[in-house]
């Protein structure tokens, strides 16, 4: 976080969801044969860290981030894992970081990336990450969103900006069968909540904890 | 009308299952059926002949068909809210309970008193109401009268209880048509792997194979079907979607599809919704959407009992019902012939085939001359007889020339079967731009050119042989994957089809009547359009299809002219001498045959209609009485009741007051996570946002903030807000909630596309942070009290006005704290990380707590702002210039920015432009709404000249104790101290009002910098 | 000729309706007129009918690319109303209005204006105090207006959405009771025969491609049918403007959108009046068929394509369902396009061009078939008289650059906005 | 719907983007010069073609690039897209057609 020179020494509270509200872990939904269609969980407590790099600089920003944190920044509609950190092309020039640490991440790449040419803004706080697995994912997020998520399209380690349920969303299709992380808009987060609640009720779903 | 035990019904054949049988109800009277059933077989094989009347004569009206076309057979069916009127009969699945109810009838679908229209018919040609009721008592005394007479089925007031969803699908081939040629399509792609999409309007595959009975090298054609849909469903990228009607094509080749998932079904089961409407985005479309039979015209066609040939067969062959017991069959084509032999071989007696054409002596008639059937070519039906049910019909042998040769024969019947041709569905074709061309073999337009990757095959392009479907089928369904990169393109083999050859059609487009006897010809069933309104039209001048439509309503009904239209148009081309194409056809619009409302919509109903945004601190508001008011997609405290308190005019009321006091004079809190937020960094950033902005950034020092107004190009006013310079490359600006997203836009516009030179980066941190305004004397106090000692100092000379700090930390989170102030108290606006917005929300409640802090709403907020003249959305309404509210110094003659260019337009410097003023009641009591307008003379004569309009209003100013309110007033700073009328005539108020300058606390702002 | 009457009706019934003559005449086109009017639809239609009868010029053609009425007059939702905010406006409307009141009776032919009454509803209190400045100002100008609270809604409308479910829930509404519908088809049907009774031509199929100048006059109208010479050249079309202006060497600040309506199955009366929802662009009424005729906003997106999209059409629908949850298992019959020529201030040129003889009226945006008898009132006027009536001197082109402008949505120069 | 070829995400569904209107409008670069008849010409004038129209599309729901898209009027049709600081074929396609 930003502005604050060194990095605060009070334990700090636990992170609220905008979901605390109303996640209740449990199943839902049509009773499913084998179990749920799909699978939901939070994956709270993240840093998300946007990086964008100035005009002309990509090239250096790139190096920087690979030496700093052994990562290739993917081009557009991938993913890279790196180490701890996945990063996300989010547009031209501009990179989404993920780690699962509080202030670290905005830390390294403050000091990695900003001689480079990077720009660093923490979105760790904006930005709420459901996972989803299971057989129906796809058709749940297909009732959604006109990207076509056929693994011909949409191989693991793709990345989507596009309108889910006509909110702003990022879809990341991780390893795995059918496994997608959603990042939306916190102050959308119930809206988005309650229509993947919805379209996956005729599968039955599962709210994990 | 015959009994209710299924009285028609063939004792054998048919796929419907006879072990199922169904109960269900017309018009209150229980019938049984059988699974496989439609609603119209299910009649017919109850003997029940009237279904409905029809839209204008009110005449009595039967099952014409079985298919979509439908235009008679239409029903209310079930009912309460979920009540379906115009439903066609021959598309509903028989269900067990199923409700249906007679329409357009009153009181009683056998006695209909309007059938009094039939009588006056002559007086209610095409067009009457244009020439009268013009006169006394003019035409909303009329009205009334036609609209209960007009309309067909009822609607209801009840909310649909059921459910809608969208879902979204890609595929290589999308084939839209599940009989032979889009079976044989689908099979030819999903072979290659290629990713193939099927739709099937019906509940199963097959199309006319279902009907008719049709073989391949010598087995059921339907045998073929049904292994190749067995076929289709194992292959692992091929999807059949039956009950789904592909309704339109887009731009794109985007196809809309509606999935019928419950309509079969009593009551959709839990989780699932009762239609689905799929987008579909292909790489190829192929469209085998078959063809639909056209009705003869002649008089008296529209009898119940009076059916198209190809329904006929349907009914036979598919539903083993026997629609009459003793037929008639009258046909310009061969299709007569066949349909003559399958009544023969149900075993139904076939009083008399007649063929209206001079050259229709081919294989078909030999085999049923063969069959021993009574056939009589050269002649036509030309009258048929029975109000309530067809008991028979004049044979009279044509001559050649138009007329007819000689008397009719009476010939009893209660069935006849009809056929005029087949017309090709060309409507997703014709969607997507495709032209239509005459093909005079068929009489009908045919798909012309159309749009790549859209192909029309088999009967809808006018092959109607079974063999050339399938030959279509395989051929450009394997092109169409070979062109998607699947397969060699090379076609599999198709079954051989058993067909006789067949005669050509010869077009009859209207039937002469019987000698002496007056008869209607009906060319449009629903919608009750003659051949004698086609004359009539084509007299007055209403010649292009366009006007004929229009005129006559010619195709305007349910059926939207499936089984009318090319009759119609070739009639008028007749009329006029010309060659059908020439008169041409009217473009096809989607949807192809009508969607529910409720599919369209899919899941933004009611609440859902929209997202809601929440702030961060959303919660805690919930927890503490708050009452939310919707602010676009956001929900916003409004104000807050006391612990247990229920709402009310009153309780709202004090609340507010509450509210107001207490930041005025202690301290108040209130969520502003709403204003928009934006990071704007970069070596240009402070150039960029002097370009921006119409007054100076260029210069403001780090860790400042300054209030900034954007302009339109157009130079009026934009948007405002603060902006603040956290390091030398690094600003935030914040916006107004509603423009957040458009002035986000609008940077990235100006950084991408205007000063690409510009190095600059901006992005939204309107959700990460959590915004809270602290406001009131003891605000300072309460900050202090609540930050973590020692992270940062407050005091007046660390932190003056527009000082911006962003070391504090409170219960260890890292906030940024920016002294301003919209309330005008001494003020601060603390920004939080939107995790922890509430522990650092708590923490300044807790510190407030021995100041009596309050958290206030946007109404107490609203008051704080007029009090203070600080404008807002009413004031900033798109229409207002810098100077308009008294911001005109702020607009920078030292440099260029947005808007500049304009701000010289001699309206925008009219010294009568209204400003921005404050007004105050003369008796100091009555409210001065916002839309009140301001005049000189509310008695002038109108139009009373105006001199402005309130914009925004208090009912009580709790700090100056009286209402206040803001207005735009003709050359207002002028006229400050003067009296103006408040007039609010839809009110009826008129409030003698004094004028002020807009601020009405703090002039000096006192308190802002104490 | 044939007077519009229940005895011609009669007459002609018990006769077997074989004496109908044309309701207007097909001439050929002459070498020249007087005035010539390129658009055959509602406001160019009105336009030569108020010229000859207000004006007594009557060698005027009425030059129309297609068959009359086949454009916007015949695409709309056919609402009618004059509950403007801005006086340029209001007046203007006010003054159609009232021409609307009398209209059927003026040209004996019925055009079915049904005064059902247009309510516009409002979600918010900044929308109620928008509505309540506008009733205002159209009181204050002699106009009719009803300020409705949310019971008064209900009470005109009691199957609305008044539930907790609502997204935007219902404040009140803004009514004009003398706002209402006509039958769009008959309008242009109506003015032409009235036109041709008076002695205009009304040539179909007949597209212009252009204009012969001599120095700042038009001279001639190049067409399909050939060249026509012209005293004085009035433009009414539309969507088509810019091209039509652009033959002429004139930019103008016009874009042209696509503007979707819907009309659904027929059925027994259900929907009294007008009704708009104010959360969303969505406005409905019943025709009198029977079938809800339905609109909202448009595509977005430059098109003269009178076709529109699936995102725009499911938007429209899922206001009108949210309005009216009733409405949902109702069915959409019949789909179509008008091309809108928006103009950047969201409101109509009726105006005077740096042209000397050619006169311009367009920017209809949505609004145009309300306007179709004052339009063409106050267009023949401006041509008559080679001046502006005082109700369209605010509707100049001239407006944009001095600033006058009438943006009743406070939208600025997006067209799409409007 | 039309289909965008976004130069970044690949087609997408129009509805994901913002239209921004005509892309052949350029802004007076130096502001300072520009006349009131400039300025009029930018904000008001629109040449609003039947047919080939080249105009900005603002992607954003993705990845919010603005577009240039040449696309047809008439028909809909995308016949090129690109960045901003591309040449599209505009000049080829009139003539061509």
């Amino acid at each position: 976080m930003a502005d604050a020179t060194s990095l605060p020494q009070a334990p700090l509270p636990p992170r609220r969801s905008p979901l605390d509200a109303v996640w209740v872990a449990g199943d839902y939904g049509a009773a499913a044969v084998g179990g749920p269609g799909v699978t939901m969980l939070r994956r709270s407590g993240l840093s998300s860290v946007q990086l964008d790099a100035r005009r002309g600089t990509a090239a250096s920003l790139r190096a920087a981030v690979a030496g700093a944190l052994g990562l290739a920044l993917p081009g557009p509609g991938r993913a890279a894992s790196g180490g701890e950190v996945r990063a996300l092309w989010l547009g031209p020039d501009r990179w989404m970081l993920l780690a699962e640490d509080t202030f670290a991440l905005e830390a390294k790449l403050r000091a990695a990336a900003e001689p480079a040419g990077g720009v660093v803004v923490d979105q760790s706080h904006g930005r709420t990450i459901l996972r989803l697995s299971g057989p129906a994912v796809r058709e749940v997020l297909a009732k959604g969103t006109g990207v076509d998520l056929h693994p011909r399209a949409f191989a693991e380690d793709a990345v989507a900006q596009t309108g889910l349920f006509h909110l702003a969303v990022t879809l990341d299709r991780r390893r795995g069968t059918g496994t997608f992380d959603v990042h939306g808009m916190r102050g959308f987060a119930q809206s988005l909540f309650e229509s993947l609640c919805e379209a996956a009720a005729e599968f039955g779903y599962r709210l994990s904890e | 009308m015959t009994g209710s035990d299924q009285s028609h019904r063939l004792p054998t054949g048919g796929a419907i299952d006879r072990r199922r049988p169904l109960a269900f109800r017309f018009d209150g009277r229980e019938y049984r059926g059988y699974a496989g059933d439609t609603l119209a077989s299910a009649l017919l094989a109850n003997g029940v002949r009237v279904v409905g009347r029809s839209f204008k004569y009110h005449r009595p009206r039967g099952v014409l068909t079985a298919g979509p076309e439908e235009p008679n057979a239409l029903v209310e069916l079930r009912g309460g809210a979920r009540i379906e009127p115009n439903t066609r009969a021959t598309m509903v699945e028989l269900f067990h309970g199923l409700e249906a109810t007679s329409q357009n009838r009153w009181p009683s679908l056998r006695f209909d008193a309007l059938e009094v229209n039939d009588l006056l018919s002559r007086f209610l040609v095409a067009g009457f109401y244009y020439k009268t009721f013009m006169g006394f008592p003019g035409w909303h005394f009329w009205e009334q009268r036609i609209r209960a007479a007009a309309g067909m089925g009822r609607g209801t007031t009840e909310p649909d209880p059921d459910g809608y969803e969208t879902m979204n699908a890609h595929c290589d081939v999308l084939v839209v048509g599940g009989g032979p040629a889009g079976l044989a399509a689908a099979l030819a792609a999903g072979r290659t792997g290629a990713r193939v999409m099927l739709l099937e309007e019906t509940d199963g595959l097959g199309g006319r194979l279902r009907s008719d009975r049709e073989t391949l090298n010598g087995t059921p054609a339907m045998r073929w079907a049904e292994a190749a849909a067995f076929e289709l469903v194992d292959l692992p990228e091929v999807t059949v979607l039956t009950r789904t009607t592909g309704f339109g094509i887009y731009d794109g080749n985007v196809v809309g599809a509606v999935e019928r998932v419950a309509d079969h079904l009593p009551v959709p089961p839990a989780h699932m919704v009762r239609q689905r409407l799929w987008h579909i985005r292909p790489r190829r479309v192929i469209v085998a959407a078959g063809a639909i039979e056209r009705p003869l015209v002649f008089g008296g066609n529209d009898r119940p009992g009076v059916m198209q040939a190809g329904a006929v067969r349907t009914y036979l062959n598919r539903y083993a019902v026997a629609p009459g017991r003793q037929a008639v069959v009258v046909a310009n084509n061969d299709d007569g012939y066949r349909t003559a032999l399958d009544l023969a071989a149900a075993g139904i007696h076939v009083a008399q085939v007649v063929d209206t054409r001079s050259a229709g002596r081919g294989e078909w008639w030999r085999r049923a001359v063969d069959a021993g059937l009574d056939v009589v070519d050269r002649a036509a039906v030309t009258n048929a007889y029975g109000r309530m049910g067809l008991v028979g019909c004049d044979v009279t042998r044509l001559d050649g020339n138009g007329g007819t040769a000689g008397n009719g024969r009476f010939v009893p019947c209660d069935l006849i079967a009809s056929s005029g041709g087949w017309t090709p569905s060309i409507h997703l074709h014709s969607h997507a731009g495709g032209k239509a061309e005459w093909d005079d073999a068929i009489a009908a337009f045919v798909p012309g050119p159309g749009r790549a990757g859209v192909t029309t095959i088999g009967a809808a392009a006018g092959r109607f042989a079974l063999s050339d479907c399938l030959a279509d089928g395989f051929r450009v369904g394997a092109e169409a994957a070979r062109d998607c990169g699947f397969g060699s393109g090379t076609a599999p083999d198709a079954p051989v089809a058993d067909e006789a050859s067949v005669a050509p059609l010869q077009a009859i487009w209207s039937v002469p009547g019987t000698p002496g006897r007056k008869v209607k010809r009906f060319v449009d069933h629903q919608d009750d359009v003659t051949v004698e309104d086609i004359e009539l039209a084509h007299r007055e001048g209403f010649v292009s299809v366009e006007h004929l439509k229009r005129y006559t309503t010619l195709g305007m009904g349910t059926d939207q002219g499936k089984t009318s239209n090319t009759a119609g148009h070739a009639l008028m081309a007749g009329l006029r001498g010309r060659p059908i194409p020439a008169v041409g056809t009217t473009t096809f619009r989607p949807p192809y045959t009508p969607v529910a409302m409720g599919a369209f919509a899919g899941r933004a109903a009611g609440r859902h209609l929209a997202p809601i945004r929440r702030t961060a601190l959303h919660d805690w508001h919930a927890a503490n009485g708050v009452v939310f008011v919707e602010a676009g997609p956001w929900l916003r405290p409004q104000y807050y009741l006391r612990p247990g308190e229920t709402n009310s005019r009153e309780a709202m009321d004090r609340a507010i007051t509450e509210e107001v006091v207490a930041t005025r004079t202690r301290v108040g809190i209130s969520d502003v996570s709403s204003l928009g937020k934006i990071d704007v960094q970069g070596p240009d950033a402070a150039e960029f946002l002097n370009r921006v902005y119409c007054n100076g950034f260029a210069r403001l020092p780090v860790g400042k903030a300054r209030y900034g107004l954007m302009l339109r190009e157009d130079g009026l006013v934009d948007d405002d807000g603060t902006t603040s310079r956290l390091a030398d490359t690094h600003f935030l600006m914040t916006t107004t909630t509603v423009h957040a997203a458009e002035v986000l836009a609008d940077l990235e516009w100006y950084l991408q596309v205007v000063w690409p030179e510009l190095d600059v980066r901006v992005s939204s941190v309107t959700e990460q942070w959590a915004g809270m305004a602290l406001a009131g004397p003891r605000a300072r106090d309460v900050l202090a009290a609540a930050l973590d000692p020692g992270t940062a100092d407050v005091s007046n000379e660390a932190l003056p006005f527009l000082g911006v700090t962003t070391t504090a930390t409170v219960r260890g989170v890292p906030v940024r704290i920016f002294r301003i102030s919209f309330s005008g108290e001494l003020g601060y606006e603390v920004n939080a990380p939107a995790d922890w917005g509430i522990d650092v929300w708590e923490a300044l409640m807790h510190a407030g707590e021995p100041h009596g802090i309050r958290p206030y709403g946007l109404e107490a907020m609203g008051i704080m702002r007029i009090e203070k003249g600080h404008v807002a959305g009413a004031e900033l309404d798109g229409r207002t210039t810098p100077d308009d509210l008294g911001l005109g110094r702020m607009a920078s003659t030292a440099k260029w920015y947005v808007g500049r260019g304009m701000l010289g337009k001699p309206a925008y410097t009219d010294p009568d432009r209204p400003k921005l003023v404050g007004l105050v009641p003369v008796d100091g009591r009555t409210r001065i709404r916002a839309g009140a307008i301001l005049v000189a003379d509310p008695d002038a004569p109108t139009p009373i000249p105006k001199l402005g309009h309130v914009t925004s209003s208090a009912y009580l100013s709790p700090t100056v104790g009286h209402p206040i309110s803001l207005a735009l007033l003709a050359r207002g700073r002028e006229r400050i101290g003067e009296e103006v009328w408040a007039v609010f005539p839809t009110r009826s108020q008129r409030i003698r009002a004094r004028v002020t300058e807009p601020c009405f606390v703090d002039p000096e702002g006192e308190k802002l910098h104490g | 000729m044939a007077e519009y009457s229940v005895l011609s009706l009669v007459r002609n019934a018990l006769g077997g309706h074989r004496r109908w003559i044309r309701a207007w005449r097909d001439p050929e086109p002459k070498k020249r007129y007087d005035v010539l009017i390129v658009g055959g639809g509602g406001h160019g239609l009105a336009t030569a009918y108020y010229l000859a009868r207000n004006h007594g010029i009557t060698d005027v053609a009425v030059l129309e690319k297609g068959w009359i009425g086949g454009g916007n007059v015949g695409r709309n939702t056919t609402i009618v109303r004059s509950n403007y905010l801005l006086d340029g406006n209001n007046h203007f409307y006010e003054h159609s209005l009232k021409l609307w009141e009398g209209l059927s009776r003026e040209l004996n032919y019925n055009v079915m204006f049904s005064q059902r009454g247009v309510l516009n509803l409002a979600h918010s209190d900044g929308q109620m105090d928008a509505y309540a400045r506008r009733g205002n100002a159209m009181r204050l100008n002699g106009v009719d207006s009803e300020l409705l609270d949310r019971n008064g809604v209900r009470r005109l409308y009691p199957y609305l959405d008044y539930s907790a479910n609502a997204r935007f829930p219902i404040y009140g509404g803004l009514l004009q009771p003398r706002g209402g519908t006509a039958r769009h088809d008959a309008v242009a049907w109506g003015f032409a025969r009235g036109a041709d009774r008076l002695g205009v031509d009304i040539i179909q199929n007949c597209e212009v491609t252009g204009f012969e100048r001599s120095g700042d006059r038009i001279t001639g109208v190049q067409t399909t049918r050939g060249t026509i010479g012209c005293g004085r050249v009035g433009m009414a079309v539309a969507g088509n403007t810019s091209r039509v202006a652009q033959m002429a060497g004139l930019e103008l600040p016009i874009e042209s959108h696509v503007l979707q309506a819907f009309v659904t199955e027929p059925l027994k009366p259900l929907i009294d009046g007008v009704i708009t929802f104010g959360a969303g662009h969505f406005y409905i009424s019943q025709s009198d068929k029977g079938g809800l005729v339905l609109g909202g906003d448009i595509d977005f997106y430059n098109s003269y394509a009178q076709r529109g999209n699936l995102p725009t059409v499911e938007h429209v629908m899922a206001n009108g369902c949210a309005m009216m949850p009733n409405l949902r298992r109702l069915r959409i019959l019949r789909s179509w396009g008008g091309i809108m020529d928006m103009s950047m201030d969201g409101s109509p040129i009726i105006s005077k061009t740096p042209i000397d003889n050619l006169y311009l009226n367009a920017g209809w945006c949505y609004g145009g078939f309300k306007a179709t008898p004052g339009s063409g009132w106050v267009f023949a006027h401006t041509i008559a008289e080679d001046r502006p009536h005082r109700f369209n001197e605010p509707l100049s082109l001239g407006r944009f650059t001095t600033g006058h402008l009438l943006d009743e949505g406070g939208k600025g120069p997006t067209p799409k906005l409007h | 719907m039309i289909r965008i070829p976004c130069p970044y995400c690949g087609p997408r569904d129009h509805d994901e983007f913002s239209y921004a209107g005509d892309a052949t409008k350029v802004r007076p670069a130096d502001p300072a010069a520009a006349t009131p008849e400039d300025w009029h010409r930018y904000v008001y004038l629109r040449d609003n073609p039947r047919g080939a129209h080249l105009e900005y599309w603002h992607h954003v729901q993705g990845c919010r690039a603005y577009v240039k898209v040449l696309r047809d009027t008439a028909t809909h049709e995308v016949l090129a897209a690109g960045l901003p600081s591309d040449d599209l074929p505009f000049e080829d396609l009139e003539a061509g057609r």
